[in-house]
């Protein structure tokens, strides 16, 4: 596999996701400045890591969504390549219109950083194949605008296409839509494109990977993208 | 070039209004030997008060022990360097933001961080974790809510935004806070020990450059300010706060590090207080150089500013440089490509001058090496500490029994779960957290490892105001306590003294006292002291805060393997009690919280006992035979026995206390040089045996084992509705209206 | 010369921001407050003097960054 | 009845964000934009009909939340 994480100004979890994509995918990452205006040859795997470039003035992603580098994502989306947001990279994937809906302001108005329990919606897609429909993963939040929201044709039409990915939910595998950490319209922690080759969610996997720190829930997503980007 | 014309006339009243006293000023005169132009007064104003100057307490700081196989570089740098093998170096200062953060808590707390944040990369050195230690007023004060809010919602937004985790700190109230607040924040980072960087400048007629932010009008007079007591009139001096600009921090960092690796920098040193002023008169005397700024050069964001406002602005989030010969342009490159501004804004000189140049005239022009060596420094009087009586458990009656009284303490201002301040930092970017908040000390994984840094900031207010010596010790002791509870070998200190007015002889009594407490303990546990901060005249309307003398302290874990957590880990293992209980009431948070009784002498600190059992304590982590550790510190026993069942969901039962022992003075008397200890069952003999042998006292004192507290002589209490009661405390107070 | 633009939340979307603003000016007994809602203004300085151009540029500011229109709409004002 | 509270920044202080912006507008070919500064917008409902008891709550919710006058000015403003 042959991922390109992109930094922009101010992205802060570039390093985290290039280390987890080293240590669990066994990748050696190209970082991308944002001024660029062509991927690496060869790109597979777009990263857009957490963060707050351009430290999230104007509205979380907006500026970052307008650099020349997405132009070039865009173009690698639209063939089908994969583009993960994480974070800040979700924020901007909205911003930049390739995926729907927009991220808020927390329904608490503050900062949250915690451990969530995550539902895996789908094990199906390049991202999820490690995991099993219906487990509940241990993925922390970073995030002050993590609030999901669209318009209910959009909502309806994400829910219809099986597009969320990853809901908050309780211990007891119910959705978390009061107690989650942000207030999201049906507890939704990440969506995908229509092609599924795009996927934009919240949480932090990339923290989430070694023993030595913590649970290792993370783990999957990557394993899953290697898996994915080695039978390709 | 013209040599300034002397407009306007320095008046004694604008004498005052900078902050100088009239000798001060004479002094200043004879030394120069002329009337100065209001820019040099703005200079030696800002180079002279008690934030830049410590005028008051650098006689006392002296006394402190600084040295230390593993110090590199001590006080009087940016901040403190200390060896941690393998040619790695940790770097880190504490510094305070109190005044700014009262005035306007969100921006007042987020410069805060940005500063120390920059303290800590100027040096090289990549941060890898904060901390801060902050104290409100009276929770019935109607400003405090609002203050938390803000101060806790400013230091994330600038660290979160930054980048940096926020692994640890301290929280807690008392009524003397409410006309000040404390905001000390700590910054701790990573070098190589071959690449740190420092202020003297070194090489005549080197550029000297300008970076980062635009300068504004921020914050003029603000290093003033932070000297300056509270009156009736702090409306007035509210313009002088700064905005902070996070996102332009995190870009100064990158490209300051990436243009040190290119070995570009000969010497660097962030603005701070007093800007322009201070950094560039540090980076000259500290050289042995002279120093010619041009401001022409200044990128400034508002017009017309004068030199006067240029050499006191404070604006954020801007370094000065000195670039090695020929490296001008790829330093520039390096900034440029980040959106940085550059500037050329000086030279280095053999004159030993500081000569300042505005639009064809000298403003300035000023012997470098007298403005920081002549200062004033004063031995102000002072007072001994009146010693309070020692009370004994039979002078405390209690209203509660030992189980209420339990469930009072955990659910109280100072002693609940700070889970609501901790949330709202992002205490895992990084990815090397592997200690968050809400244990005894922080421990951050150094690169990929095994090597990792424990941290902690501690003080408790309470002791230095009952007994200003021993509470020194207790800050001191307790951080080292905290390091030793996750298994580190504590290393080094920061320190950030807040006192109140220093020219009243009873608060530098306290002052002086504090600071002999830190010096024992710090010797006497081989943890010298590598960098810190004074911030002085912490009053409102006469009335000073408790003394505080905030210790950040950091330790070294030579293998993360090695590292103990204070959660109850399995049901049936006995629970061991290490270190004396006398059942020392006086000054406790028992006394204060159930008995409403401010009173007593402070428990005194027995440096060899705290040396002692805490070298035992780690011994046993070392050895892998503690399976939970736990340091014994505010509410005594009971208090540290809940919050490792809370920790751990599993309750435990505990035995009767010794003959003789008065039950609140064995449940909550605040003895130091104690930790509660588990091991697995089966290994009890041992243990205590090895005690013994090392002098160390010991005594088990319970089991783990089921869902809750069971006490022998009271009703037993569940471990799930206690941290329920622990838990919403702080989130129910801030979301109250 | 000058313009202000002012984005707002369109009426749909929900404002938690202006509901804590109307709750805590409640508790701090500002009588007389039924609702709140909370937007941006951008004080914008422009070159030149005509107001049509000058409009044209805000227009495709609005469209291209200052709104996500998803959520919010713009008004432009001159002075 | 309806008000508005417009709270920007004093001409002094910094503007990260306006700063920000102005750069991605330059970026983006967005003409003769020469600086822009970001303020709040607080559209108000108020109880009642008196426009000088309306002003009095609103300046008070000024003072006492809305701005910061170490760092903000806020203007009141009628429909
Ligand atoms: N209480 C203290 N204990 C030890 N060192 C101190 C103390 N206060 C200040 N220092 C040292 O004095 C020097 C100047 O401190 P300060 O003015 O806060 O630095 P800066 O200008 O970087 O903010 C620093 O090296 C600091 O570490
Ligand atoms: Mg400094």
């Amino acid at each position: 596999m042959k991922p390109a994480v992109i930094l922009f100004p101010g992205s802060n979890r570039e390093r985290d996701a290039a280390r987890a994509l080293k240590l669990v995918a066994g990748a050696k990452p190209n970082i991308v400045w944002h001024a660029e205006h062509e991927l690496p040859a060869g790109t597979d795997l777009v990263v857009l890591p957490g963060g707050f470039s351009y430290g999230d003035y104007l509205r979380c992603g907006a500026i970052a969504a307008r650099a020349n580098i997405m132009t070039a994502v865009r173009a690698h989306a639209a063939k089908g390549g994969l583009v993960l947001g994480i974070c800040n990279g979700f924020q901007i994937l909205c911003e930049a219109g390739l995926l729907p809906g927009v991220l808020v302001r927390n329904a608490r108005l503050r900062f949250v950083c915690r451990e969530v329990l995550l539902r895996v919606e789908r094990a199906d897609t390049a991202y999820t194949k490690a995991y099993r429909k219906g487990d509940l993963i241990r993925i922390p939040v970073a995030h002050g605008e993590g609030n999901y929201t669209a318009d209910d044709a959009t909502i309806a039409q994400l829910e219809h296409e099986g597009r969320v990915a990853f809901r908050y939910a309780r211990a007891d595998g119910q959705i978390d839509e009061t107690d989650g950490p942000n207030g999201s319209i049906n507890g939704i922690a990440g969506i995908y494109s229509e092609k599924f080759n795009v996927l934009g969610m919240m949480p932090h996997p990339e923290d989430y990977i070694e023993p030595e720190i913590g649970p290792t829930d993370g783990r999957g997503l990557f394993e899953s993208l290697a898996g994915a980007l080695k039978a390709a | 070039m013209t040599l300034l014309p002397n407009t306007p006339r320095i008046t004694p009243e604008l004498v005052a209004e900078h902050g100088l006293k009239p000798e001060e000023y004479d002094h200043f005169v004879k030394l120069i030997g002329r009337e100065p132009s209001i820019t040099e007064l703005g200079i030696v104003s800002a180079m002279w008060n008690e934030h830049c100057s410590y005028k008051s307490s650098k006689a006392w700081l002296r006394t402190l022990p600084t040295t230390g196989p593993r110090v590199i570089q001590g006080p009087g740098e940016n901040a403190g360097v200390v060896d941690i093998g393998d040619g790695q170096a940790v770097v880190f200062k504490m510094e305070s933001h109190n005044h700014p953060s009262f005035i306007e808590p969100y921006q007042g707390a987020g410069t805060g961080v940005g500063g120390i944040l920059r303290d800590v990369f100027t040096m090289g050195a990549r941060p890898i974790a904060a901390l801060n230690l902050l104290r409100f007023g009276d929770c019935h004060n109607t400003r405090t809510r609002r203050l938390l809010a803000g101060v806790v919602a400013g230091i994330g937004g600038y660290g979160n935004s930054f980048g940096v985790p926020t692994v640890g700190g301290s929280v807690g109230f008392h009524k003397r806070y409410n006309g000040n607040i404390l905001v000390n924040a700590m910054a701790v980072g990573l070098a190589n020990t071959n690449e740190i960087f420092y202020a003297a400048a070194t090489g005549v007629g080197r550029a000297i450059v300008y970076l980062g932010s635009k300068t504004g009008r921020d914050g003029i007079h603000g290093a003033t300010m932070a000297s300056a007591e509270f009156g009736a009139d702090a409306e007035e001096k509210r313009p002088t706060v700064q905005v902070g600009d996070p996102f332009a921090e995190k870009l100064l960092l990158e490209a300051c590090l990436e243009i040190m690796q290119k070995g570009c920098v000969v010497a660097i040193q962030d603005m701070g207080a007093a800007g322009l002023t201070c950094s560039a008169v540090e980076m000259g005397a500290k050289g042995d150089l002279g120093v010619e700024l041009d401001l022409d050069a200044v990128p400034c964001r508002e017009t017309g500013m004068s030199a006067y406002e240029m050499m006191l602005s404070e604006s954020q989030e801007r370094m000065l440089m000195v670039i090695a010969d020929g490296k001008e342009e790829e330093a520039e490159a390096i900034f440029k490509k980040w959106g940085l501004d550059f500037a050329i804004v000086g030279r280095t000189t053999d004159t030993l001058r500081f000569v300042v140049k505005h639009k064809g005239l000298v403003e300035a022009d000023l012997p470098i090496k007298e403005l920081g060596d002549e200062a004033p420094e004063y031995r102000r009087p002072y007072v001994e500490p009146a010693e309070r009586p020692v009370i004994k458990p039979e002078d405390v009656r209690s209203p509660l029994s030992v189980a209420d009284a339990l469930e009072r303490l955990i659910a109280s201002p100072d002693l609940c779960s700070k889970r609501w301040v901790w949330e709202q930092y992002d205490h895992l970017i990084l990815g090397n957290t592997v200690q968050r908040p809400g244990g005894d000390a922080a421990v951050v994984r150094v690169e990929d490892g095994p090597k990792a840094l424990a941290m902690t900031t501690d003080v408790t207010p309470r002791y230095c105001e009952a007994g200003p010596f021993e509470g020194g010790k207790q800050a001191v002791a307790e951080a080292w306590r905290n390091l030793t509870a996750v298994g580190a070998t504590p290393i080094a200190v920061t320190d950030n003294l807040n006192f109140g007015n220093p020219e009243k002889p009873e608060i530098m009594g306290q002052f002086v006292a504090c600071v002999k407490g830190i010096g024992a303990a710090c010797e006497a546990l081989d943890f010298p002291v590598v960098s810190g901060n004074v911030s002085l005249y912490n009053e409102t309307n006469g009335q000073g805060i408790l003394p505080t003398p905030s210790i950040g302290g950091v330790g070294l874990i030579d293998n993360l393997a090695e590292t103990m957590t204070l959660d109850f880990k399995a049901s049936g293992e006995p629970i061991l009690l290490i270190g004396k209980t006398e059942g020392w009431l006086g000054a406790s948070s028992f006394l204060a919280t159930v008995c409403e009784r401010e009173e007593g002498a402070p428990p005194p600190v027995d440096l060899v006992a705290e040396k002692r059992n805490g070298d035992f304590v780690r011994a046993l982590i070392r050895d892998g035979i503690a399976t939970a550790v736990h340091d014994i510190s505010d509410g005594g026993l009971l208090v540290a026995l809940a919050e490792m069942a809370m920790a751990g969901h599993l309750g435990a039962s505990l035995e009767a206390p010794p003959e003789g022992m008065d039950a609140n003075a064995w449940w909550f008397g605040e003895d130091q040089a104690r930790y509660v200890v588990t091991v697995p069952s089966g290994q009890t003999a041992e243990v205590v045996r090895h005690a013994q042998a090392a002098g160390v006292p010991v005594a088990k004192i319970g089991k783990t084992g089921g869902d809750r507290l069971i006490l022998p002589e009271d009703r037993s209490i569940m471990v799930e509705a206690l941290r329920d009661r622990h838990e919403t405390w702080l989130p129910i107070y801030m979301g109250a209206s | 010369m000058k313009a202000r633009v002012i984005v707002t939340l369109k009426s749909a979307v929900l404002d938690p921001q202006g509901k804590a603003i109307e709750g805590a000016l409640r508790s701090l007994g500002v009588n007389g407050v039924q609702s709140v809602r909370q937007g941006k203004v951008f004080d914008v300085e422009l070159a030149g003097n005509d107001q049509a151009t000058a409009e044209a540029a805000l227009k495709e500011a609005c469209e291209k960054l200052l709104a996500n229109t998803v959520i919010e709409t713009y008004r432009i004002e001159f002075a």
